[in-house]
């Protein structure tokens, strides 16, 4: 989603517009600009794919893991996110985070987005019309706090997790998005976010862990059996969020050509090789690859390779992909017991560790050959340091601007309308009693 | 009239329909249960979490009979339903006091 | 869907055809017409988005609320009915509705697509294949009579539902579609239906109250339990439509470009402020906000900016979203109740009252700035009540042209082979008595 | 997919890059090479639409006619195929199909996809980039292993599974797409195999039929009832499948023009004439029309244009798609019966017999008008029956080959760590046994 | 105190709890079965391959009552539950020794 | 012998079955059931339509046990299952007349 690749169009059928000093402009109909009518095809597809991600994608994911009395529950939380979200982009999501030139935060001009007229088109996506690049982010900003859902399964009540949803927008997700593509610091410094690895991942899987922590564990757990109702549903939303994935990490390119090809084909490799690794792994510790290890590993690499998927080829992508499947299994399977909070569903074990990883691995397998523009100097593996310094700076500065505010919305909620249902809601299941409805009635 | 109650590995439910079919039982009531006994279900590992499966999937099969026939569906359902190895099941005999079928309203043995 | 839409092409890599003297041409090689392949990739894709709305969407959408002896019957009719009309669309649907001049109905020359070769194109379509334009047509031939199983479902005869498909797409479908998009009266008149708002659903919702009359309730309404067997399929379901909705509304440009940005835009806002206000609604009066209201609000949103969703801007697609949702809780909730028909699934609730209000404030919100050469006055707002008018007449009309043929249709089928099943078959479940099968077997 | 088509392209957008010297070349940036965005797009989303054929459209297709303690093994074969095949397609597969230039075989020089730069182009799709054209490959060397898996239901050990999948995929499938497809002597001879009939489905088909010969019959089969679990997956899944299937078919034009339309409109018309003929066969037959036989119906109808796609108007995919729909009715429900082999879900009985079938009809009702270039003197039906003649040699030749190879590799598997599970493993089921996992715990 | 224990048709269901309530009983406790009987299922063709279905799908009822209220109790039940077609289904008795109920510990007739 | 069956909550179902076998209870059998009692369920609305949800998920665990056990398991079973809120389940006790094993053929109090 760098705004630089798009100066790496190399055919002919558009033509850039370059250094448009607004970042936006409404042309008068008359001295239309040329938009491409390729790239704006790829990118109304990539826009309704991410939205795939979540409704049905994530929503059949997290709901697959949760026993019978929650599905409908977990259904709704995402579904519930992304009316909520996109509401408030349009109130002011976007122009918070994309519009203005701030290094902390964006504007307030694009406030319900006033100055979007038909031919509007905004310099950060110079080829396509604005309108597309603002759905096209939304769906991003829709995802990211909706994959929080994961560590707070079971236990928090729809209203607080509703407002929960509101307030982390605006205040955690628009300005992380603003710092690193919007035109804020992170992104002039320098740091690689190919399509969210930081923005998205590690900063959904850092509010999970707070809320984990916040929320504290789930009533039986150890004792009861957890185990998933239907995983079905899991292999379905994996398999969604795999295809829709290609939007994401694809469509950051924000074009129809050589960047997107080799988005698509280093987000392939890396998760077929994550959910390999995440099976084999299993396959040798427990004995058995288990389905629901088989589709955590494959999300986990389509994690990792998010931050990269524009700056490195087919083996830096196995590579990223077979680590991550490896780490991922271990935190999710194995830290986690340790230290013991309850990350329900893994949002912080998949999310939180991959995106950092995938962050960090990027430093390290840039390479100039696949990205000049954006990564002129390549990562560590050819010899740039900087950027791997970079990475880290990115992932740190993320995760503790997250936490802290995750942490401080939480606290509101929870001493205000309170964030958890009482014990007798939780053991009965939330479907019965926060939605009137249970499945398999 | 008896209850007799057959607690069965589930996949030997057609067998045992058969057989206390031929022993004369005109009507059986089947029941998807979850077992325990001295087959005790496995240690499942989920997310690295352990936790117990005590139960295992069994089939109960309820059939009302007359005292003569009794001891015939005992030994039927016993021959149809064993393999030899642990979990296969258990049978229970109960008295009963009536029977009604709803249909016709008819009582005792006639209703079975 | 309006063809004027095309002339509003900005980008440089097209040409338009401009005035085609008849509906199509299919050129000689050497002189091969100039198509644009950007267009053409959006055209494809929306064609198979609209395809994927019927089936699993619609198909989930309808199946998840039913009880579970009727599930597979219920998949069975969005299934059924797709395979029925795709084939009767290539005899002679598309021959009636989008070929030929006359204000009534098309022409015949089109029957068995005969003329439809390699390198046709529609004058109603110049920037893509003729075949392209006549797929997505048909996309939007299936799913329109798909919807009207959701009022009769859980009763009616598949062999009925099967005939009552194939003649409600001949005698209503084709003609009503000819009269708006295909070069008809209505369309010449000046009424605005942007992908479908009363074409689409008014129409569908009215042959469902239809049908739901001339059927009669299901047994046992209103002293048992008609709890949905699987809402997790409605969600699914749900979802799926709206992803694919983007090719309904964002299609119905049929370019890739400014028009299609700005209907995606319209459609997200509009369907996440109606899923909104349903819940709201619900929470206020109910006092749980359901996952069925939250997705049937989802589709009232998507139902009522479906007329609106190339003429309005942001805010107009948030205005209508908002009413749409309010609006049909209360003609689901509370007037079907009060009437006493058994609308069983809410066809007419959700589609017939949704594509009315859509298709009136489409002649309120209507905005020149967001469609100079189809809407070059406005609405209501900017002072054109003529618009407002039309947009009157034209719901009038369809409602009372389609209750009448509808009500022809199945008065025909009742007397001749009957439309209901049996008492016994409806308590017995359909699944197992018309098709031989049951669900969790 | 034959790469003649390209040629075709009509539309002003692109640059044809024609008779590159070298499959492939890497352009210095400078004098970079002209692709063309919109056939990019069309091809970006082929390629994921080819992937959500397999997870999830085949995966729930499949999973949904089993036994419900098989349901998440069948899921996993699907996944799990998916992600080996990834890996070995990068590594070697493409290379091996779709570079060099031997009759038999393809080269080394693209193992690991060393040489695949940024900007590399195939000569066999020049109007894309060669990382897209590789991905796109790709799919369809995942689904076609994936799809044997039918006939292999409910028996055969993960492991095995999986080894299998990697060895056919390099010893069966990437010769076979070379001989077609990758500049092989079959393609040069002049058979016609639009987007698989014989590489993709002829060939799974096959090997099912070899597999399901070689595993035996599954337990209990003719005594205990094997109806399927929940035939609503199935029905999830075949849809996807149809959606998913103008990817395969349309997209195997790899450009965004008029011959992806016109195999759009072939491949609807096929499919839903097929789903139709079975229908009605079984309405007649067996006097209930069962929902597993209409999508049934629809897939054989895919399966059987596949082949036919780029080369049939629309009246010869109805004749074609009515055909296949009474031909694997009768394969797949009688005589397999008569032979007594047990093809668990009718791998070779639909698309084995599908496959051979449609790529004989092509040879029949290609045209000249529909595809001048590939086909210039049309089929038998435009007096050349040379064609007919080449399309059984391919038939005949795909299933030699295949048969043979397919049964040596899964003799070397049953001699060394053995195909089948154990007698026990069996009765209890796949899912608890191999992954530790129920459904509806 | 006797165990009613009736099996018939699912969607008789809520006519016979209301018909029993009205009879006096407090409590009951709901089963989905399968039932085999008189009415026998029906063959099912799977994929061109024939295979009885042998069960139907029923609901047991399983009420405890006192001894006085169970004539009348299963007099309730036949009269809600008849159709008069096959496959109705059957009332059983039995006689029970105690009864407990859990949250206060109270026995005997108290208790149910 | 006595058949105890028990009707309890849902989440119950762990703590009995320890406590059942600490009290040297061998095996049990489980069943999910809908109940109906003193709680009693609630009034859900679909669509507007207002019905009554009468049933509450409960389990039924069946014991059969030697007559000297009894007392013990239902003690055991009562201690573990009770909230002291409404809807905590009833014990009912059966008398049992035979037990087989299935898989030795043993009869009476060896079999359980
Ligand atoms: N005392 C009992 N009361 C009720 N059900 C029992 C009892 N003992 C065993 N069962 C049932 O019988 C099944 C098989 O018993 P188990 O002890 O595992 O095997 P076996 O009978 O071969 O020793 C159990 O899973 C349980 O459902
Ligand atoms: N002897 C029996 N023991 C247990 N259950 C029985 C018995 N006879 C019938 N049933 C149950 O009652 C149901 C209805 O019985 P059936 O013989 O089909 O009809 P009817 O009672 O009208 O003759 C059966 O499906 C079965 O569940
Ligand atoms: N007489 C009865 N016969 C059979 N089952 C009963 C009876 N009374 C209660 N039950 C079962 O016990 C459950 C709990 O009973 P309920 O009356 O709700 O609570 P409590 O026992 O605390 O008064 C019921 O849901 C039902 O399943």
């Amino acid at each position: 989603m760098r705004k630089r690749d798009a100066s790496l169009r190399l055919w002919g059928g558009g033509t850039t517009i370059a250094a448009l000093a607004a970042p936006a402009v409404t042309w008068a109909q008359s001295t239309a600009p040329k938009i491409d009518s390729g790239d704006t095809a790829w990118m109304l597809v990539s826009s309704l794919l991410v939205l795939m991600m979540t409704i049905p994608g994530l929503a059949l994911f997290y709901a697959g893991m949760v026993r019978r009395k929650n599905i409908l529950a977990t259904l709704a939380q995402s579904f519930g996110a992304t009316c909520v979200i996109t509401v408030l982009w349009m109130i002011a999501g976007y122009s918070l985070a994309f519009t203005g030139s701030g290094p902390w935060i964006g504007g307030f001009t694009y406030v319900l987005l006033k100055p979007l007229g038909l031919t509007s088109i905004s310099a950060l996506a110079p080829t396509i019309p604005e309108s597309v690049y603002m759905m096209f982010q939304m769906t991003f900003a829709i995802i990211t706090p909706a994959l929080i859902a994961g560590a707070l399964a079971d236990r928090m009540k729809f209203s607080a997790f509703l407002l929960f949803m509101a307030a982390w927008l605006l205040l955690v997700y628009c300005p992380i998005a603003h710092w690193v593509w919007g035109g804020g610091w992170l992104g002039a410094a320098g740091a690689l976010d190919y399509a969210g690895g930081t923005v998205v991942h590690l900063n959904a899987g850092t509010a999970g862990l707070v809320a984990a922590l916040m929320l504290g564990k789930r009533k039986g757990l150890g004792t009861e059996s957890f185990a998933p109702h239907n995983l079905a549903y899991s292999v379905i939303g994996a398999s969604l969020l795999w295809v829709g994935w290609f939007g994401f990490n694809a469509g950051s390119a924000l074009t129809s050509g050589f960047n997107a090809g080799m988005a698509m084909v280093a987000t392939q490799i890396a998760t077929a090789g994550a959910a390999l690794a995440w099976m084999a792994a299993e396959w040798a510790v427990a004995k058995k690859p288990s389905v629901l290890g088989m589709v955590s590993g494959a999300v986990a690499g389509l994690v990792a390779i998010t931050p990269a998927s524009g700056y490195v080829n087919a083996s830096g992508a196995l590579l990223i992909g077979l680590a991550a499947g490896a780490v991922c299994y271990l935190s999710a399977v194995h830290l986690k017991h340790r230290f013991g909070y309850d990350d329900a569903l893994d949002c912080w074990g998949v999310h939180g560790v991959g995106g950092a990883l995938g962050a960090i691995l990027t430093g390290v397998f840039a390479m100039k050959e696949i990205n000049p523009s954006a990564a002129p100097k390549g990562g560590w593996l050819e010899g740039n340091f900087h950027q791997l310094a970079l990475q880290v700076l990115d992932v740190g500065v993320t995760f503790v601007y997250c936490a802290a505010v995750t942490a401080a919305i939480l606290f509101v909620l929870k001493v205000t309308i309170g964030i958890r249902v009482s014990e007798d809601v939780e053991r009965e299941g939330l479907d019965i009693n926060l939605h009137g409805e249970v499945v398999h009635a | 009239m008896k209850l007799i109650i057959a607690i069965v590995k589930p996949f030997k439910l057609d067998e045992v329909r058969e057989a206390i079919s031929a022993a004369g039982v005109e009507g059986v009531t089947v029941t998807e249960v979850m077992g325990y006994g001295r087959q005790k279900g496995q240690t499942e590992i989920y997310r690295g979490a352990e936790y117990q499966v005590n139960f295992v999937p069994k089939v109960k099969i309820e059939a009302v009979v007359t005292d003569e026939t009794a001891p015939r569906a005992v030994a039927a359902i016993q021959a149809a339903a064993v393999t030899g190895k642990i979990g296969d099941g258990k049978i229970f005999v109960l008295n009963v006091e009536d029977a009604i079928r709803i249909r016709t309203g008819e009582t005792g043995v006639a209703a079975i």
